[in-house]
């Protein structure tokens, strides 16, 4: 059912990667600028880009925020964002005495159309393994010094469902408009390692 | 089954660096082996659990040691080859090959894409079942060990929590990777204190998992 | 600790090669390796649970990298250097310079030994507390989480079985491992049967497993 | 408490245990006498021909069988064995209805004193997880296949207690001597992943 490991001299996975397409493209299964767009796609256009104009608009659209939290992946699609690992969003929001953060320990899924591929640090088992048994201590060790009243909630993501953490909005951001909200938003602080800060 | 990518509470993996300036593929072939894994679930017939259970099918080793993207390579392989797309070794001797090696292609096999029927695309279904459990409601997960794929991790098996949301409906990992079926049915969110995770002595922290209804029960 | 050398029955690991011509080292690192980690337990002031906890916190890469003799020896270096023997970074840099690189050895820091009374040579003591359970007995292995060593695999916890013996009293590794104190305590034997501890599809088998009074509770 | 995975130009064993070694000689910590000393000791005075004599015995000396069984570290001791890693020893005994298996699913641990180090299919996570498991399987796959009838007791070396298997004596070896018995006896029977066999 499983292997056992590969010997010592088991060509290095660059080689692998080009040997399986080349017999893919052989036999006509897959066209290389097919691989080409998905790659343009995920490197180009979807990444936290996406997730921080959500997160703008809603700071300051209250229906827009109120739609995202009952019903996420449809006030997402408003803005155009869906597809593969968006099936169902779900929206949860940091509060003063809440903060949120996500992890899928099983493997590492993630919500895509928002927040692109996930980050090295995501697919660590280091983060898989600690961030629901000891959040607050590996929060610490990542940046994250969260106040002791804070209530740590920690989303696993091991079914279909797709969280994202809506931050909070920062002190003297009352000034900003929505892209120059969007600008400050971060990848970290929409998975809840972080928060956002200005400036 | 009980395999390594199980990590929930599992302790020696270090710590955690966050590198701000990470690209989105740090090496070419991370891109290449994306793109290729993303089309490989189409060519071998198979699915999106099937993929997962694949990555966790390899050997610790072969999972660990070429990062997220090398075990996606080795287990986008590896459901081609069980499909009989490519033979066994076929890359290996391709790779082999590229570098120098003077080594003999495996014939081709026979094709043996899995047989199975799929309710639609994607992973949520609707379904008539009404919800077993509700909102508020404590509940068991089962304790269980199986060989197969399950994406009830090891730290929740056993423990009581409280049902927190009703989800929309998806077909069921444990089957759907095994071909044997969709058995779509109701997930639930179901809310975890940390002591009864990790004991009297752990932090304070509140865990939400998604369950599939067949690994719940009630309190 | 919950970690990755806590073995007994998972999964993914493939299958068991015997090589019927094997040497005792197979290669002659893994000979230095051994003697030098035999004599690491003394240099360092530790003892053998110390060292057994010293593979249990190696990264799980570098766990399996090299073998048995390779996480001994990385064990022996860990060990030397938390005591203070040898400075942090000063085994790979000697080994650097080795190979031709230009690295600067660390200086020596100040050697802080464990200091911890040992009640005499070896694991096994002589103790006036009866056992508290009783050959035949129904017991339980208890179900916890620690991040220290202990030797109560995660496989046993939360079942139940039976007294099959009463073995000589010894030294806890939970407690000696970390230099807190000898604590010797009654050993049992204890008998599982294999769907008590895998569930009803499990092969017919029967589990005998060595445990520390503390591990267990009455049934 | 654990540490990160090394750099991939991190030196080699070979050579990282050359530097240990001069490192402490220097420091006058070892002499490599001693390690010559403890190297030739395990590949030449301490190996399963030790325990084959043992198990010989057992087989043609009932007093000494039922000593090796009650007893099992005094008995040893008679034939002049002793020493790290055999502090209790119990000896376990197949008969025509249980087969009986070692492991240490926690480490390596082993009956060094009879057998030597152990061999590098005992330490293998493969061995050290299935045995537990699917122990008729994987005794099966190593070659051995037992009668269904036979039960499997598998001995988990968890404390410091250290479990040898008293194999079956084959038939047809009514007319050999004590040492031509212990020359067919092998590791692996007194581990319990194969049993003796004659010719």
């Amino acid at each position: 059912m499983t292997e056992n490991p590969r010997p010592t001299d088991y060509p290095s996975p660059q080689l692998r990667v080009e040997a399986l397409e080349a017999l893919l493209v052989e036999r006509g299964l897959v066209k290389p600028e097919m691989l080409d767009g998905f790659i343009n796609r995920y490197v180009n256009d979807v990444g936290p880009m996406n997730g921080a104009k959500v997160v703008a608009k809603a700071w300051v659209d209250p229906d827009f925020r109120k739609r995202l939290i009952e019903s996420g992946t449809e006030a997402i699609k408003e803005l155009g964002f869906e597809g593969p690992q968006g099936e169902h969003i779900v929206v949860v929001e940091n509060t003063a005495t809440v903060h949120n953060v996500v992890v899928c320990t099983l493997c590492s899924c993630y919500p895509w159309p928002l927040l692109g591929l996930p980050p090295d640090w995501y697919k660590d088992p280091a983060y898989r393994s600690r961030v629901v048994r000891e959040p607050r201590k590996l929060l610490g060790e990542m940046g994250l010094d969260l106040a002791d009243e804070v209530e740590i909630q920690v989303w696993d993501s091991s079914a279909e469902n797709r969280y994202f953490v809506l931050p909070n909005r920062p002190k003297r951001t009352e000034g900003l408009s929505e892209d120059e909200l969007a600008a400050i938003i971060t990848r970290d602080a929409m998975v809840g390692v972080a928060v956002v800060k200005v400036g | 089954m009980d395999g390594l990518h199980d990590m929930g509470g599992t302790q020696g993996w270090g710590t955690v660096e966050i590198d701000p300036n990470e690209a989105v593929f740090a090496e070419e072939w991370h891109g290449r082996a994306f793109a290729l894994s993303l089309a490989s679930m189409g060519i071998s017939g198979t699915n999106l659990d099937a993929f997962r259970h694949g990555q966790e099918r390899l050997h610790p080793l072969d999972y660990l040691s070429n990062g997220y993207y090398g075990r996606w390579l080795a287990c986008a392989e590896k459901l081609i080859v069980d499909s009989g797309v490519l033979a066994p070794g076929a890359v290996e001797a391709r790779a082999r090959r590229m570098r120098g090696e003077n080594v003999e292609e495996p014939s081709d096999v026979e094709v043996r894409k899995p047989q199975y029927e799929r309710g639609g695309a994607g992973s949520l279904r609707e379904i008539s079942d009404k919800p077993k459990f509700s909102v508020g409601q404590s509940v068991k997960a089962k304790t269980f060990r199986k060989s197969g794929h399950t994406r009830l991790p090891a730290y929740i098996r056993g423990h009581a929590g409280v049902v927190k949301a009703i989800r929309p409906a998806a077909v069921l990992p444990d089957s759907t990777a095994h071909f044997t079926g969709e058995d779509a049915q109701n997930v639930y969110t179901v809310e975890f204190t940390s002591t009864e995770l990790w004991g009297d002595g752990a932090e304070a922290a509140t865990l939400f998992i998604d369950l599939f209804e067949t690994y719940m029960e009630a309190l």
